[in-house]
């Protein structure tokens, strides 16, 4: 196959994606963590740009790496003890992470070794499939459960979505369950141990018990 | 008003409280005992023709004899000078109390008069400076810490015979 | 972990904020000198702030009681020294007060015309550090290029451009020189304009009213109460003015010069912008009014200047002779209060009769005007306070002397 | 341009060359408008506060004045504060230029000019502008001082907030052009001033000047400027920096405030189409009425006047920027949100609403026409 600059890059990206993902598992750090998590995201959209999905890949960067990372780390910053908050891990939790992990692992590595297209050759998976204009259109409606690229005018919809045409929306939901586990995790970081009084803000309102606050810098 | 109705004025509340009144220095000022010094400073602010409701100062002034050439008068004592205005009636005033340079005559210990920092709020710091740099306790202070000098600084500079230390966390002084 | 008598699901709820206590200072651009605040904060919000002061302390009341009178001149100049000229005549109007020596007519309008013009170039400065605190740095600038034309007056009066000891006990150092007066008129038609300016980036910038109108707004009841004085007690609204209202020491040097105290009383200012009305979120006694205080003091200052250098024309005779380096004080103790730019500067002189004190003690106006920040700023924005701090307009080198 | 040198080499060497070749273009681009800009900074600075600003090095307007403040920089020692987390701290200036350089590579500079052609440029753009404050944040919480700190929080929340109007506003010329390639944009532009997409309708006119307000904020410039504020926060999150690491910051600084207002120009101001139709006239670019293509090295100057022209409406744009932050004091942190969500937000939403009306009622425009020209 020869030097083939799209399975180069592939190679490279997905080695990173997996690498600082494996990263954001083993540091201890939150906030080395989010930012191994920026690099990992970020190189899973320059997979999505190899694969000719521009529109995915700012989707990926926009979404993912700028908005909700962002809102992880200033959840983060906003509620840490200290700006180094270590996290450890228990070994129960270690436990139940490698079960759910490992098995979602085994998972897709069967379904990567099964897809025909991947065993097939490398053609296909390294140069953007030209039969599909790579333009944002033709998403858009796989969003919304149209494939263009696969429809076929002389089947009629109810037999299409038999034949596995149902779009993306199952992983677009997935996609976005994900979104609010992120969510609630960072609400779950976040949540209060204080009193629900409400902030002091008004002028001449007393100031909070003192022995709440940290050292002086 | 002038200061001898805001003397006589005093005097006829607070009797012997008021230990003497001069009239004839260049800033008259009444002399006062010190354990009524809040109460007096209460009264002059309270008072509707009175109306004290600015302090300007407290000074701290040290009367030792250190040096044979400067004569004082009276016994070694520590004074302060409370200077007193009204902005409602503009005049104003200078009370005095005078301490004894140590407490119960040990040296080392503090003397100590009522803090006036409940009365007017800019005795806060005076006192504060006061305490810092002449070494006078004011009981009831909220938050008698030094000001000017640092926390563990040793003595208070401006008694007279206050010598400076030869070093400050490893800093020459002399 | 909730506390008691609070509904454990309420607490939950509540985002957990940390708060910290943060330094600013001593090495912090908008402390205008070396002041340490500690900020204890929740986020943004500033729950306390406490000042730490005393990084410039060198006790100059001691320095008072080991040279004369006359010699601690020098010592004053580095208490304000941004209007040294004004510590000055403080130090020696209460000298002459216990030496019950009064200085020549011609002296008393010089020391007019010299100490107005330190007020001026005084409240440039703290136009133009606030313009700096509220981010904006071009007013600074400005400010700044005025005040050096007025350091430049002063240089040819007395040699020094930032401390002076000009105006000394019994008069000033030296008259005027020839062609001064014609100067000092040139620069104050020349700086007319420039308030303009000054207005036109800052006062009636949307965004600096913003920063400042309602903002650590001090009643007059506290500032009296916290002694706060000059234009952080006129901002407030208390009609006080020691020029006008002070020890008749003082206020004789002022005879027959008319001005206004800058302060507004029933709703309005003595004199007003035309077309530029009080913006309407502003609060009486908030960090807008005492900068706008300063500001038109700026201009009555000027006038004073115009009728100082015509009454000083028209005065006979010198401008008086300094008193002997050691010259002997009479016994007694004095204290007087002027009108600094910063406030009320108080000098107080214990003698025993010697030349040298036996107490020199200096009242600083910008100690008592800074004890009240931590009462302004609670509850407000990290932003604020560097827009609280320098509406007070404080100077170190006097807070600490 | 792959394709010029697959003539005579391998397919791999030729992209490689090929993206040599436009990563050094633009890196250099963004280096020297960094550079100029550092300058000009100065020099705008001093004229506003009646001075002159740098003299001395490089003749008598300073022209080398950038060189001379590059070198100190490089020179100073490179400092990482005990308490800071090493690896972020040193990466942090890194991801924040990488973010604004990336921008360059989706950015039409000329017709056709654009280093990696998308037809979905605009939302890369955006996307990939937003991620400058990453380096941010992580620089602020990695120095381990609590004034970075605060310079970083309240660059999140600055950013986040302002991202949502500056898209709303890049939005509404995209749903107006009806398309997101950045080339098909400023071609359609190409004319006369009145078919720039900003005399479109007043619509469009109100969200230029939304969008700019919400550019400064977005690059965190005066009146915006509070993640630095050097008044409050002593520099914000680059208080423990120094040196060639702060300068990093700072290039990504100029580089990310010379994109918004490159993206603006090509978004509202007609890109490389000027004012007027010169180089119609001139016959280096293809002429509406007749279609007649120019000859290709005549259309190569075309692009290049084109690029000169889009530089200069970029520049501007930046110049308003330093003039707004010489003569503006800073807003408050509090100020600046509610300028964002109660002010930028609704206005953007509203000009949005406004000109999809506009174009259902006049879907040819008044004077302007979609995809026509001269």
């Amino acid at each position: 196959m020869g030097v083939n600059f799209h399975s180069v890059f592939f190679h490279l990206m997905a080695v990173l994606a997996s690498g600082f993902a494996l990263a954001v598992v083993f540091s201890n750090n939150i906030v080395r963590m989010a930012f191994y998590l920026v690099a990992s995201l970020g190189a899973v959209a320059g997979l999505f740009f190899l694969a000719g999905a521009d529109f995915v890949a700012a989707l990926q960067l926009m979404i993912y790496v700028g908005g909700t990372l962002v809102l992880l780390i200033f959840g983060v910053m906003l509620t840490a003890r200290g700006p180094f908050a270590d996290l450890k891990t228990s070994p129960a939790q270690w436990t139940v992470v490698g079960l759910v992990g490992g098995s979602l692992l085994a998972v897709l590595l069967y379904a990567a070794s099964s897809a025909s297209r991947w065993t097939a050759s490398g053609k296909a998976a390294s140069a953007p499939p030209d039969q599909v204009a790579p333009t944002s259109a033709p998403l858009g409606l796989a969003l919304l459960g149209a494939r263009v690229d696969k429809l076929d005018p002389k089947q009629n919809s109810a037999s299409s979505r038999a034949g596995g045409m149902s779009g993306y929306l199952l992983p677009f939901e997935i996609v976005s369950v994900h979104l609010v586990v992120v969510l609630i995790g960072a609400a779950y970081l976040a949540r209060a141990r204080r009193r629900a009084t409400p902030r002091p803000i008004a002028a001449n309102s007393p100031p909070d018990d003192p022995s709440q606050s940290s050292s002086v810098s | 008003m002038e200061f001898s109705e805001i003397a006589k004025k005093v005097s006829e509340r607070f009797g012997d409280q008021v230990v003497g009144v001069v009239a004839d220095a260049i800033d008259p000022w009444i002399e006062v005992a010190p354990p009524a010094i809040a109460e007096i400073a209460r009264f002059l602010r309270d008072e509707p023709s009175l109306r004290f409701q600015f302090l300007h100062c407290i000074t701290g002034v040290d009367y030792l004899q250190t040096d044979p050439k400067r004569k004082i008068e009276g016994q070694p004592r520590i004074e302060l000078i409370y200077h007193l205005g009204s902005l409602a009636h503009k005049h104003r005033l200078v009370v005095k109390a005078v301490l004894p340079r140590w407490k119960d005559g040990i040296e080392g210990q503090l003397p100590e008069i009522p803090s006036v920092s409940g009365v007017w709020s800019t005795a806060n710091w005076h006192e504060r400076e006061v305490y810092d740099l002449m070494g006078v306790r004011f009981l009831g202070h909220p938050d008698l810490r030094r000001i000017l000098c640092p926390d563990d600084w040793v003595g208070h500079p401006l008694r007279k015979d206050y010598e400076m230390p030869l070093e400050y966390q490893g800093i020459r002084g002399r | 972990m909730a506390v008691e008598g609070v509904d454990p699901e309420l607490a939950e709820f509540d985002v957990r904020t940390d708060e910290i206590l943060v330094n600013m200072g001593p090495q912090h651009p908008s402390t205008h000198g070396v002041l340490r605040v500690v900020l204890r904060t929740d986020g943004e919000i500033v729950l306390d702030a406490t000042p730490h002061i005393g990084y410039l302390h060198r006790c100059a009341e001691k320095i008072g009681e080991n040279v004369s009178a006359r010699q601690w001149i020098p010592y004053t100049d580095r208490m304000d020294y941004l209007a040294g000229m004004n510590m000055n005549l403080g130090w020696a109007l209460c000298v002459e007060k216990l030496l019950k020596l009064e200085a020549p007519e011609k002296a008393r309008h010089l020391r007019v015309i010299i100490v107005e013009l330190n007020r001026i170039a005084s409240h440039l400065v703290a136009a133009g550090t606030y313009g700096l605190d509220l981010g904006s740095f071009t007013p600074f600038m400005y400010a700044f290029r005025e005040r050096e034309k007025i350091y430049d007056l002063f240089e040819l009066v007395c040699g020094a451009r930032l401390t002076y000891s000009y105006i000394t006990i019994g008069g000033a150092m030296a008259d005027f020189p020839a062609g001064w007066l014609q100067r000092c008129e040139r620069f104050l038609t020349e700086f007319e304009p420039v308030i303009d300016e000054l207005h036109a980036v800052l006062t009636d910038n949307a965004i600096f009213i913003r920063r400042t109108a309602g903002i650590g707004v001090l009643p007059p009841e506290v500032a009296i109460d916290y002694g706060c004085t000059g234009p952080v007690l006129r901002g407030s609204g208390v009609d006080w003015d020691l020029r006008r209202d002070g020890d008749p020491w003082y206020t004789r040097m002022y005879d027959g010069y008319e001005f206004h105290v800058i302060a507004q009383t029933g709703g309005r200012y003595p004199i007003e912008r035309p077309g530029h009305p009080v913006p309407a979120a502003a609060v009486l006694g908030d960090c807008w009014h005492r900068y706008y205080v300063r500001m038109l003091e700026c201009v009555e200052s000027m006038r004073l200047i115009r009728q100082g250098i015509e009454k000083y024309s028209r005065a006979p005779g010198g401008i008086g002779e300094p008193i002997k380096l050691t010259q002997k004080l009479p016994k007694g103790e004095v204290y007087l209060e002027t009108e600094a730019p910063k406030g009320q500067m108080g000098f107080m002189i214990v003698s025993d009769g010697a030349a040298i004190p036996w107490r020199a003690r200096a009242r600083s106006s910008s100690f008592c005007n800074l004890s009240v920040l931590s009462e302004l700023c609670r509850g407000c924005l990290i932003a604020d306070v560097p827009a609280v701090l320098g509406s007070l307009d404080i100077v170190l080198g006097e807070i600490d002397r | 341009m792959a394709d010029f040198f697959a003539n005579w080499l391998p397919n791999w060497l030729a992209l490689t060359l090929a993206a040599l070749v436009h990563v050094t273009l633009i890196l250099t681009l963004a280096l020297t408008a960094a550079a100029a800009f550092t300058w000009a900074e100065r020099k705008v600075a001093g004229r506003i506060q009646d001075r002159l600003g740098p003299t001395r090095v490089g003749g008598r307007f300073g022209w080398l004045q950038a060189v001379a403040d590059g070198l100190k920089l490089v020179s100073k020692e490179d400092v990482v504060p005990k308490n800071a987390d090493p690896l972020l701290f040193r990466a942090a200036p890194y991801v924040s230029f990488c973010a604004s350089f990336c921008v360059y590579l989706a950015m039409p500079f000329a017709n056709g000019w654009v280093a990696q052609p998308l037809d979905i440029a605009v939302f890369f753009i955006l996307a990939v502008a937003g991620l400058e404050v990453l380096g941010v944040i992580l620089g602020g919480y990695a120095s381990g001082s609590k004034w970075s700190l605060f310079g970083a929080m309240r660059e999140a929340a600055q950013v986040v907030s302002y991202e949502v109007p500056l898209a709303l506003c890049a939005v509404i010329p995209v749903m107006v052009a009806g398309t997101m390639d950045l080339v098909a944009i400023g071609n359609m532009q190409s004319g006369w001033a009145w078919n720039w997409l900003i005399f479109h309708d007043p619509f469009l006119f109100a969200t230029f000047f939304v969008y700019f307000t919400c550019a400064v904020a977005s690059v965190n410039r005066a009146p915006f400027d509070l993640a630095e504020a050097e008044s409050e926060l002593v520099a914000g999150f680059l208080t423990e920096y120094s040196g060639f690491r702060w300068s990093v910051f700072f290039m990504a600084e100029y580089a990310s405030m010379f994109a918004v207002s490159m993206l603006a120009s090509i978004l509202f101001l007609g890109g490389w189409n000027g004012p007027l139709p010169i180089t119609v006239w001139l016959g280096l670019a293809p002429n509406p009425a007749t279609g007649d293509a120019p000859h290709a090295l005549l259309a190569y100057l075309g692009n290049f006047l084109g690029m000169v022209n889009l530089l200069t409406k970029a520049t501007l744009g930046v110049l308003v920027m330093m003039w707004a932050r010489w003569t503006l004091p800073r807003l408050r942190i509090d100020q600046v949100m509610t300028m964002c969500l109660k002010y930028c937000i609704p206005l953007a939403a509203a000009m949005f609403v406004g000109a999809m009306v506009y174009a259902y009622a006049f879907p040819a425009g008044l004077i302007f026409r979609v995809g026509g020209g001269g």
